[in-house]
């Protein structure tokens, strides 16, 4: 199928729910704001179901409706994965073939972000989802540096590490911490290493999106429900390329 | 289970009570007959199919008998007089030459080989349902049942069966132990059942048999591949509720919704009708090895949840009552009763619990109903999903047998696709984090709880020995039950009840309920 | 204020949560279409927070995010109330002396409707919200038709009770049911009776955009939350004027 | 409330364990300082403000006497033996001084004189704090308090002072007890409080002097218009720690975070350091009435939350200790826990609510902190609502003291405006639903309830006799806690930490702690 609606109930219906609140007082002309808006983001009809004041001068909504946009499945964009997925024993074999090395990774939680579980997922042996981590790989030389990492102190481990390559994480995104501490981070790298012995530069965390890496100046961002096969799978296909 | 400390000696009186104020109903019930329970017993006896109207031919017949000799002899007798005379062997052909005008019917002076003729073929419908019902048991004992008490309930309502069949199918995969299809507004003052697939209801399905038969079969196929019995509801109510409890029968449905006054109530049928109907269809359930669920929950959507607890369970008295003398046993008793105390109500989840344990401790036997919040949703949907995990819980803590799951989007449209599997995920939470937590749950004597349930059996007391006195039927009229008023002698469909005449003859009745 | 956006927890942040079910199964394809969709809708950034496959070949997604729309709070289309709120003393007294008769009212719920609660709350004595119905007030004479009330019943007891005023209530909206009831009960008024000799047109439910009021054909619509003395009050405004 | 049958016996020796698992720890406290313990000692004495960097005089002045005598003095001495020498009697002005090279410190021969001067600076400091403690419970006697346990918590975190202020008010207006203004990420590893209102922090606002005093004269201000005191919280913890303790002394804070691990578990602060400033900062607690909370949820977002009960129980046993030795009383003790069991685990309800039971039998007099569900919420936000019921429920039928409101968002952004009105309408819902439900939960003899909470407490006793064995120290080093491994000799601020040498003087500190 190629355009496809919303789904309700019935094929084709287009129906979604939508919340928001408005900083207006509870009235009839808040509810006219509130099926405006609901109206400009394509609802229509839009059936204004709760209206309720909070406070003074403001009213939370819940909208349903039809919207009236398509969604056309051939044009989505999305940073599909393009590398096979490979398991532990071949990672290994490749690294051990191709690089006769083990890969460096560095991996830290940047700027004032202390949430490690997500990083310490994709690197301890623990791992995640059943799992193994990147520590859990032979070939993987892995220096976690935890949360709360500089971006002076991560260029310095990468450099001291001969990284090929630097994982980071970002949790925080309130006020789009996140994209600020990336493109710190990708700057200085920039900055410290000439681009032939730059690693390769991974971001990681919940709320990114996938599809901003050139313009964060990272190789790649992983979002939601990363594992760490797909990490590794990519690093060697990122690093040695796909062949055997 | 004994957590309220119920008196048996006012638990007693209050079935005897019941019992009182239901007896005259079940007089009338068994000296008149309506133009349902005939075209039922026509439906046993194979007639099928309907004119190019989509009038179905039980309804031509039962109306060509009728103009001719009226119903208060029953059909069976003059159907198959005339079949004979007219050397017939279908029915159906029957039906469509006496629409035709071709055929006259009346009253053989000697009518011992209509009478035969008539339950040789009615008694082959209900063998077909009678292998219906041992089919249900095979599929259930290879199969497997459902996993656990209560069973998970689920309603589709697209009003189109083809969209109806899929989201059955994927609601049964996601944990669904009971589909139920909503039936379309307006099918219940129908005086016929349609016929066919049907894809254009509103907020429900058409009930015909063959939407019947495609769910089903559909439902078997899904239950051979979950490795469990799903089992299918719909609804013997409206005026044709005789018609429906046999196509359930035939068509091995295995719940159906039959409340003794929910259409007086709620579809403004006439009393006299429903209580007519509602005594047969409750006789072919029984046969059918069907479970019938009761309406109470829909008294308190239009009265008060806490005022009106009482008169829930006068209802579920009744309708035990009327219940067991069809012929149902316990097991086959979905009495219903629902969450529907105002949330803003002091103590409110507390009170719900102490009357959700009343019914349980009262029915002991009964697979009781138990019904989601509805009045008191509102298009806050994160608020009702949050009410329909306390329902859940409430559910879990009193023992319910059948969770009617709710839907966030209660208060705003027919459930989406999304809506029931976030309502299936919530059910899922509190039955398997709450777990045993019933063997904790300990109303405090004296507390809170059992001062609760007592008061309200109490006051359930009270109202019987009133009906008993006024009369049942008095009482519906007086706004009793969910503060409807509906006098004995309006409402629809009383022109067709007919007063049994000496000699009136049904096949499919037993004996002691001929004349 | 006349320019208003959303409000998640900074003024102006234009945040909004939205969900609805794409008739895709889950994978980063039917995510991109999750937030082709949501960009459609106006969300940029769109986050997608959350996405759970329903059976197959069906995916729930939750996605939050900023509207780029705003709100032109002097642009809001409304059905104000443009009449005084009566008490039901100066509603007797003004049908008394304007009216010299009482004023006839014929409510019913129609089509397969049996959905009396909100007609009942508006008409019975019991009321609704503390208020009491039409039928407290001396000077209106009600009649109330209940439910599944055909249109020919309907035009018929409204001729016969000389109704000044027809309250139709319509609760049943899936395929829009309401819609085309109200329609063909304002069609049939049209044809019964002449424009002089026929009654305010009146309906009611919680799904109604009170704006379709003409393009249905009717005089006014009361949506959710009505209370009987809007209704009376506006009864009196429409049929006798304001003039005390 | 004896609900689970605790032996006393083995209670009293996880009590007398924890006693001795910390006492060393103690011990390193006495005979410890901090730049930020003098730095608080200042802040009492009346040094405020700071210089044009933004530095506060204190860390200027701590600074210039560490660079001159070193710390293990304590400053105190050197500070007012050089105001004396100087000729000032404002501290604050010889800070600047200080800052611009013009004073040196030294350890006189003869400190009485220094030390008497001391002695009255910080008095006159403690004396406000005294006042404040007064003043609150003046309010509260005037105002009223909060309506019922447990107490209603919510956070503000918008990052600027000026939304939260509305956003604090509108919450205690729609029924909060107690707000929360939760700190920017990184704050708590500035070695130096900032100062001034604040606009610009990341998940949370600053916790400066002025946002304190802005704060809480805006609730203030809302707690007459309510008639009840509403409480306001804040963070002692990080580097600052025992400033805090000061700055919420002297503004009036009624709670504040404080937990004996947490800024070494999560956020690497060095191990010594942390207990060092915690004991200081809790006596500065003591004396201002302000209630604690313990941070042991955090254990169960990185460890999980059935494996790891038990490090809760034993860490709250510690922090029970700790709390008792700098004097806090049990009425001040908010111990943390947790409702963080993966809601798919089987029972995983009924598991939740034997913990927390365990957490109030064991602490019948402390205010027990009761936090939501966050590692297992997802952006499912409508059964993020659903788990938020539940854990309130567990929360009423479990006696908490103060019950942290959880957000359907929690997985999605820091509250918004509608999450935080959701919430109380889901706590409002629950609360006032179950009422006393608590009278009807009663965990069965023998039963799962029972067996969790004796199996829980088994194994902290267990652990607790291995951590007596082995070193609290080490215990932290091994990952014990939150499986996070901090060596004593690691992490961020051990530079800041100096021992005491004989003859430390602090005149903040009872005699007895002096050398
Ligand atoms: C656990 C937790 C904590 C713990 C962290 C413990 C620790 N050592 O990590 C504690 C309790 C300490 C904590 C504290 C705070 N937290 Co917190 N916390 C959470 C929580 C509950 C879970 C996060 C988590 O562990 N997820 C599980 C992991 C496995 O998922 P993940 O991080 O997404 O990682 C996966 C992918 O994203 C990806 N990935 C992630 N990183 C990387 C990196 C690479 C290279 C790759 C390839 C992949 C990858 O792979 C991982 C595995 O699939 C969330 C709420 C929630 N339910 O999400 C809030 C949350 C993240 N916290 C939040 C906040 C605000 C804070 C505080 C700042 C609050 C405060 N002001 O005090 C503090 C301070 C922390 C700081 N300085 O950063 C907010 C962030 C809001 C926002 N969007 O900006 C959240 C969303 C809660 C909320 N709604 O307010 N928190
Ligand atoms: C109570 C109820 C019932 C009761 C009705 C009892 C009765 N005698 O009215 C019973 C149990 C019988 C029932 C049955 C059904 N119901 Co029903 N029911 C509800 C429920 C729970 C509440 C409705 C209600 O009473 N609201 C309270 C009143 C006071 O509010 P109101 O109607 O909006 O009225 C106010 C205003 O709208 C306005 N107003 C309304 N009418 C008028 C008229 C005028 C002139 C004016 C001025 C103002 C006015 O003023 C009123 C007061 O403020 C809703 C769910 C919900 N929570 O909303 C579902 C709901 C309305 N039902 C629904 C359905 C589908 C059905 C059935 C069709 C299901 C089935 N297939 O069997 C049946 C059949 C009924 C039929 N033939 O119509 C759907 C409708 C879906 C849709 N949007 O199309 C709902 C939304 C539930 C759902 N999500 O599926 N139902
Ligand atoms: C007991 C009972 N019967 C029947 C129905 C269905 O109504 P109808 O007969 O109009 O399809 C319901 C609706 O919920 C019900 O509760
Ligand atoms: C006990 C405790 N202390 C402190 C904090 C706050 O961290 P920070 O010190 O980084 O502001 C938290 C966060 O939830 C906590 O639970």
């Amino acid at each position: 199928m190629s355009v496809v609606r919303p789904y309700g109930d019935t094929t084709g219906d287009g129906m979604v729910q939508v919340s928001f609140t408005l900083p207006l007082a509870h009235d009839k002309r808040a509810e006219g704001a509130a099926l405006q808006l609901a109206g400009n983001m394509g609802l229509d009809p839009a059936m204004l179901v709760h209206a309720r004041p909070m406070g003074e001068g403001y009213t939370f909504f819940v909208v349903y409706g039809r919207v009236t946009h398509l969604v056309d499945t051939g044009k989505v964009q999305v940073v599909e994965r393009d590398y096979p997925l490979l398991g532990a024993k071949e990672i290994n074999a490749v690294i051990k073939r191709r690089l006769r090395r083990r890969l460096s990774v560095v991996g830290a939680c940047i700027g004032t972000d202390a949430h490690t579980v997500g990083i310490d997922a994709i690197l301890n042996v623990k791992g995640i989802a059943g799992e193994k981590g990147l520590e859990y790989y032979r070939e993987l030389a892995v220096t976690n540096m935890g949360a709360q990492v500089s971006v002076p102190e991560l260029v310095e481990t990468a450099r001291a590490q001969k990284a090929d390559a630097v994982l980071v994480s970002q949790v925080v995104t309130q006020r789009d911490a996140h994209l600020h501490n990336t493109r710190a981070m990708s700057a200085a790298f920039r900055e410290a290493l000439p681009a032939g012995r730059r690693p390769l530069l991974i971001v990681g965390g919940p709320r990114f999106d996938e599809l901003m890496a050139a313009e964060l100046g990272v190789d790649r961002i992983f979002g939601r429900g990363t594992t760490p096969r797909d990490v590794a799978s990519y690093l060697v296909h990122a690093l040695l390329g796909d062949r055997k | 289970m004994d957590k309220l400390g119920l008196d048996p000696t006012v638990v007693a009186r209050a079935r005897r009570l019941a019992e009182r104020a239901g007896a005259p109903v079940v007089q009338l019930a068994r000296s008149h007959t309506t133009v349902s329970v005939e075209r039922a017993v026509l439906r046993l006896a194979g007639v099928s199919g309907a004119d190019s109207d989509g009038i179905p031919w039980v309804n031509r017949l039962v109306d060509a008998v009728r103009a001719d000799v009226g119903l208060g002899h029953g059909v069976a007798v003059p159907v198959f007089d005339a079949l004979a005379r007219e050397g017939l062997d279908d029915v159906t052909v029957l039906a469509q030459k006496a629409a035709a005008g071709s055929v006259r019917f009346g009253v053989p002076e000697r009518s011992g080989p209509a009478k035969r003729a008539a339950r040789r073929a009615t008694t082959a419908g209900l063998k077909r349902v009678d292998r219906r019902r041992i089919e249900r048991e095979r599929l259930i004992a290879r199969l497997g049942d459902a996993p656990r008490r209560p069973w998970i309930y689920l309603i589709v309502a697209t009003g189109d069966i083809y969209e109806d069949i899929p989201q059955a199918q994927a609601a049964a995969r996601a944990g669904a132990d009971v589909i139920a299809v909503i039936r379309s507004t307006g099918q219940s003052l129908l005086d016929y059942v349609p016929e066919g697939a049907t894809r254009e209801g509103f907020a429900g399905t058409y009930a015909t048999q063959e939407n019947f038969r495609l769910m089903r079969s559909a439902l078997d196929e899904t239950s051979r591949e979950l490795g469990r019995y799903v089992r299918l509801t719909n609804y013997a109510s409206g005026l044709c509720m005789p018609e429906m409890a046999v196509m359930a029968g035939l068509e091995r449905l295995d719940m159906m919704l039959n409340d003794s006054m929910y259409g007086i109530l709620f579809r403004d049928i006439n009393p006299i009708r429903t209580f007519v109907d509602q005594r047969f269809s409750r006789q072919i359930h029984a046969r059918a090895g069907i479970i019938i669920n009761t309406g109470e929950d829909n008294y308190l959507t239009t009265a008060d949840a806490v005022e009106a607890a009482h008169t829930v369970t006068v209802s579920q008295l009744l309708n035990e009552y009327f219940a067991h003398e069809a012929g149902l046993a316990d097991w086959q008793l979905g009495l219903g009763h629902a969450f529907e105390i105002n949330p803003e109500v002091p103590d409110s989840f507390r009170m719900e619990l102490a009357h959700a344990l009343l019914a349980r401790e009262l029915f002991p036997d009964a697979p009781l109903k138990w019904m989601p919040p509805t009045k008191h949703m509102t298009g806050d949907v994160f608020r009702g999903n949050l009410l329909d995990g306390f329902f859940n819980l409430a559910g879990v803590l009193t023992g319910q047998g059948i969770l009617l799951v709710g839907m966030m989007t209660e208060a705003v449209v027919t459930p989406w696709l999304s809506d029931r599997d976030i309502a299936l995920q919530n059910v899922r939470y509190v039955l398997g984090g709450a777990g045993d937590l019933h063997e904790d749950f300990v109303p405090a004597p004296g507390g809170f709880i059992r001062s609760r349930a007592h008061h309200v059996l109490g006051e359930a007391v009270e109202l019987l020995e009133k009906i008993v006195d006024d009369t049942l039927l008095n009482a519906i009229a007086d706004g009793t039950f969910g503060i409807m008023k509906r006098p004995a002698d309006r409402g629809k469909g009383l022109d067709g009840v007919a007063a049994q005449e000496p000699g009136y003859f049904n096949p499919v009745l037993p004996a002691e309920d001929q004349r």
